[in-house]
């Protein structure tokens, strides 16, 4: 039996070896993660290539997955910043209770058709309610055609279905009528391929592709995101597990200063600065130094 | 070449075959002798020398059995094999009459009186020898010409055998011969009787080898 | 050679790709007797039974010249309807190859597949084929047993059973008993030796001691060459050709 | 597991004759064959322990009602996958049914009736077919078959219909290459003794070929049910994914894998432990299915 225990143990390394190694992360003191919402992605990307532009020697990763999973990577320290489409929950907040939310700019939803939808160009919040509940399902109920509405959603979890879910379901439930995309981009060539459908996008990843409805005959337009009369937006925000120290309040200070702003409105966002009344709220550390080590472990 | 052993094996037979020829030749040709010289000593080697061929005979024929039964042996291998199984029975069949002749020699125990001409007697002996020594060259040698010249030689033969037999038989009628050499005409009757039938032996062998070379069977008249 | 004539093959020359494989074979293949082919691995004589139910089709890259005349007609034209040939000249293998179904279902295969569904039917032709083969008494009881539980000799004497089903004139044999022992080997001689009463055989083997005991008529292949062809006694006690002389007393090498 | 573990050590203890690079290689294959035993060991066991705790918590309800409403931060979380079992099943089932015979008889072609040259073609064909990218596969079906369905028979063209084309489609190469070895591996004999008979080709393929490579075209079925039940990326893409039972084969549906998928990345807490219960009857699922094609292979050896 003696022989069993040693070849048991190296095969048991190995397996945890080979089975662990995705498991790992670089935490090294200057490198900064980000993880989170496929929606801030690119965002915190071309905002991620200016700053390393500026700060050598300083390594940024901006990795996707969805707001869920950024919390939860902001949550158990692989990443210092979450991303996040959507307002933390109750249950994330109980999990975390030291999670700190910072919007970065406004990011609009549009609600999208396809460009030969010529009969509709308007619908009310409360008609795209509807459609999202069931209780209007033929397009003639709202101006158009005689046929069904193909309704195009979000998964379970998705910033984007959230804020619908919040914006304009006013927390209702969607029906169950609908078929369900995994990515903007898979609604977008949905809609561009049926014309009987409706769907929604972030309004920064609007193209000629589709077509955005006017809500309460409001165009989703820059200027009609920034003072809110188009009332389909929400805050994108950067999550971090207490006050940000180091690297991590260097990256939203950058963020919030006007070049980082000037950034995420040439990625087609609504700079913070030209939200009429909005008053940035002061970050209480500021940066030390960008080489101070800022791993945040709650485990 | 493949079977080597086989092969050798075959060769042996043949060369005992050949050589239980050689001894049965020389017991044909010394009791000749002993008959022409009055040799008991030299009749009585041959009588000893029956034992010789008979050996031969069980030991050539074991060789046979054992080819037969472990080596399949097939077409000319086969009619060797076929050949020399009954061509050894000849020659032990020779050996025999050889062996009584040499008895009818030591019997006899002093030169023969022939009553009748000797030189048809003579003759026939001289023809025997040869056909017992052409016909062991034949199985030797694969020659098929001389084997085919058997069936003529062996009638001449007959004829002389008949010719000799009627006269001793005239002889016996006329009342020619005295009381003693009755008893060695009798004794000359047989012989010349045994030296007949070691012709036709020689003949069997010779028809043999006809079939053993040729694949034809030969018949006896 | 005396009595009918089953299959005359005339000036045959068949090709694998650029490789001859037979050249100009003539033979008579009597009726109702066995007519062995013998040669050394490889001089064409498998090729040349394979030719008789046209087995080689399934080679790619064969062509043929010549006449195999059967029933007065060339099998080798190519408006043969080769499965019917099939069903009259059926072919044992060197490896018992009986299907992996029961005893019952392997000896139904051919009838099955020639349309006879009428299970009482079946049952006379299994039953009959069976006993035709000698097997009869030894699976009587165990028909519904998979083919493949019995020994090899027996599973050789199911494949011709099998072949027996169909009713062909011709049995073409391929070493039969090549891969059996010899109490299996002497089953199978026995059973050739009565199916000849009714079957024209045809039966290539290594073995010159079997083609000498079962077959009266023997071929010697060398090369592609049909070099002689006798009786079977006249082929082993005195063949005609040096070659065949020389095969036959083993002096091959 | 234990035995066999003791006896392979012991195989090895008593090897001790053989020179000491034979025993050497030996203990190294030992290590990873182990290795790999304990990883795959080590994912069950995870997945278990995410997943049971929930299921047991959530009961039977969680298999046999068919409301999924679970990151709803508003109303309490409503736990029922019977619609994305039901999704997976028919899903899996159809693009086996229209897959399996699909690919058994290209199988047979190539394994017998194709001539050389058009074997030598399309074997490799196949063979590349097997290295395209699902997610490839997902988006053809998304841009080219859900619009034709949509076309042709209304609605929203993500459907069981799509799944079943483009699931089938890519279980082919799968299907192909293991049941062409198959018939490839039937012995020559069985063959030539069938023709031998007068059995025409077909007679012979039908009769003797396919049931002779049955167990071996069970197998292939099996490995492409599960590449089909597996599948994740295409039927993403295609599905529609709509928690709800579908009423017709053009109505979009959902699948274990691909709701795994899509709400794995958001989904916290319960809903994580949700995922993972679907994890484990995916799993569940998959034992039960390849138990019963192997109990149907195994009965099928003697035909």
């Amino acid at each position: 039996m003696k022989k069993i225990f040693p070849i048991a143990l190296i095969s048991l390394l190995v397996a945890v070896a080979v089975f662990g190694a995705g498991c790992t992360s670089s935490t090294s003191g200057s490198t900064l993660q980000l993880a989170g919402s496929t929606s801030v992605q690119p965002d915190a990307q071309a905002l991620a290539q200016a700053y390393m532009a500026n700060n050598s020697g300083v390594t940024v990763n901006v990795a996707g997955g969805g707001t869920a999973a950024g919390i939860t990577a902001v949550g158990t320290g692989t990443a210092q910043i979450g991303t996040a489409s959507a307002n933390l929950t109750a249950s994330e907040m109980a999990q975390y209770p030291n999670l700190r939310p910072y919007p970065i700019c406004v990011d609009g939803i549009a609600i999208i058709v396809n460009p030969q939808n010529t009969a509709v160009t308007n619908l009310t919040l409360t008609q795209v309610m509807n459609i999202y509940t069931g209780n209007i399902t033929n397009w003639n109920q709202v101006g158009g055609s005689n046929v069904k509405i193909n309704v195009v959603n979000r998964e379970q979890g998705s910033g984007t279905r959230d804020g619908i879910q919040k914006i304009v379901l006013k927390g209702g439930n969607f029906s169950t009528g609908g078929i369900t995309q995994s990515s903007t981009g898979a609604v977008k060539s949905y809609v561009a391929g049926d014309p009987n459908s409706i769907g929604y996008i972030a309004t920064n990843a609007l193209d000629t592709s589709v077509k955005a409805i006017n809500i309460n005959n409001v165009a989703p337009t820059y200027a009609n995101l920034a003072d809110g009369t188009y009332v389909i937006e929400r805050y994108l925000l950067y999550v971090t597990n207490g006050p940000p120290t180091g690297l991590a309040a260097s990256f939203l200070n950058y963020t919030l200063s006007s070049a980082g702003q000037a950034i995420l409105k040439a990625q087609g966002e609504v700079s913070l600065n030209d939200v009429p009344g909005y008053v940035p709220p002061t970050t209480t550390t500021t940066t030390t130094t960008a080489t101070t080590t800022t791993t945040a472990t709650t485990t | 070449m493949a079977r080597t052993r086989y092969i050798r094996k075959l060769k042996e037979l043949r060369q005992d075959v050949t050589e239980m020829g050689a001894i049965t030749l020389r017991s044909v040709e010394d009791v000749l002798t002993a008959l022409e010289t009055s040799d008991a000593a030299l009749a009585q080697r041959v009588i000893v020398n029956d034992d010789a061929i008979n050996k031969f005979d069980r030991k050539i024929e074991a060789q046979c059995m054992s080819l037969l039964a472990l080596e399949q042996p097939m077409a000319k291998d086969l009619r060797i094999i076929a050949t020399s199984l009954k061509m050894i029975t000849d020659l032990e069949r020779i050996g025999d009459f050889t062996a009584d002749i040499a008895e009818e020699v030591v019997t006899m125990g002093k030169p023969i009186r022939i009553p009748v001409s000797a030189s048809k007697f003579n003759e026939l002996v001289a023809d025997v020898k040869s056909m017992v020594a052409d016909s062991i060259e034949t199985y030797a040698q694969g020659n098929v010409q001389l084997a085919r010249s058997f069936e003529a030689r062996d009638d001449r033969i007959d004829y002389l055998y008949k010719d000799v037999v009627q006269n001793m038989v005239n002889a016996l009628a006329q009342g020619k011969c005295s009381t003693e050499t009755v008893a060695d005409v009798a004794s000359l009757l047989f012989i010349i009787r045994y030296l007949e039938r070691i012709a036709d032996h020689a003949v069997n062998i010779g028809n043999r080898v006809c079939y053993m070379e040729e694949g034809a069977r030969r018949y006896l008249k | 050679m005396s009595g009918e004539i089953e299959i005359s093959v005339k000036n045959l020359n068949l090709w694998f790709g650029n490789f001859q494989a037979l050249k100009n074979v003539n033979i008579d293949i009597p009726k109702n007797a066995v007519t062995a082919l013998i040669g050394p691995s490889g001089c064409g004589k498998s090729t040349f039974i394979k030719t008789l139910d046209r087995m080689n089709d399934l080679v790619d890259n064969v062509k043929f010249t010549g006449e195999v005349i059967y029933k007065g007609r060339n099998i080798l034209n190519s408006d043969t309807d080769v499965v019917a040939l099939r069903k009259e000249i059926g072919m044992v293998f060197q490896k018992p190859n009986p299907f992996p179904k029961s005893i019952f279902d392997n000896v139904a295969y051919g009838p099955r597949v020639h349309g006879i569904r009428d299970k009482k039917a079946l049952n006379e032709i299994v039953e009959r084929s069976l006993k035709g083969a000698a097997i009869w008494d030894e699976v009587k009881d165990r028909l519904n047993e998979s083919a493949l539980r019995l020994s090899g000799g027996q599973q050789q004497r199911l494949c011709i059973a099998r072949l027996l089903a169909v009713e062909p004139d011709v049995l073409l044999m391929d070493e039969p008993a090549s891969a059996l022992d010899p109490i299996a080997t002497s089953k199978i001689e026995d059973l050739i030796y009565e199916l000849k009463k009714e079957y024209t055989i045809i039966i290539v083997t290594h073995n010159m001691q079997q083609a000498a005991r079962v077959s009266s008529h023997t071929a010697f292949f060398f090369l592609g060459e049909l070099v002689e062809y006798a009786s079977t006694i006249d082929l082993f006690e005195r063949p005609r050709e040096k070659k065949t002389e020389d095969y036959v007393t083993g002096k091959f090498g | 597991m234990v035995v066999t573990f003791n006896r392979a050590v012991r195989t090895l203890r008593r090897s001790g004759t053989r020179d000491a690079g034979e025993r050497f290689i030996q203990l190294i294959l030992l290590v990873c064959a182990v290795s790999s035993i304990f990883a795959i060991f080590l994912i069950i066991v995870f997945v278990f322990s995410q997943g049971v705790p929930f299921l047991a918590e959530a009961g039977l309800g969680f298999l046999t009602t068919s409301v999924w409403l679970p990151a709803d931060s508003f109303a309490a979380g409503t736990w029922g996958i019977f619609p994305i079992i039901l999704g997976s099943l028919i899903v899996t089932l159809g693009a086996v049914a229209i897959g399996a015979p699909l690919g058994i008889a290209c199988a047979v072609f190539l394994a017998e009736i194709a001539p050389p040259a058009v074997r030598r073609l399309l074997v490799p064909s196949v063979s590349a077919l097997a290295g395209v990218p699902s997610v490839v596969y997902g988006f053809f079906a998304l841009l080219v078959i859900v619009p034709w369905i949509r076309g042709q028979f209304g609605g929203f063209g993500t459907s069981i219909l799509a799944c079943w084309i483009i699931l089938s489609v890519m279980i082919l190469p799968t299907i192909i290459s293991v049941s062409t070895d198959a018939v490839r591996a039937v012995p020559r004999e069985y063959k030539e003794g069938s023709l031998a008979m007068g059995a025409t080709r077909w007679q012979t393929i039908r009769s003797v070929l396919i049931p002779a490579a049955s167990s071996g075209i069970m197998a292939s079925v099996i490995l492409g049910m599960g590449r089909a039940i597996g599948e994740t990326m295409a039927v993403l893409l295609v599905a529609g994914n709509s928690v709800t039972i579908p009423g017709s084969i053009f109505a979009p549906v959902s699948t274990l894998t691909a709701t795994i998928a899509l709400e794995m990345g958001y989904a916290t807490g319960a809903h994580q432990q949700a995922l993972f219960a679907m994890g484990v009857v995916l799993f569940v699922f998959i034992l039960i299915l390849t138990g019963l094609a192997n109990l149907a292979s195994r009965r099928r050896v003697t035909f």
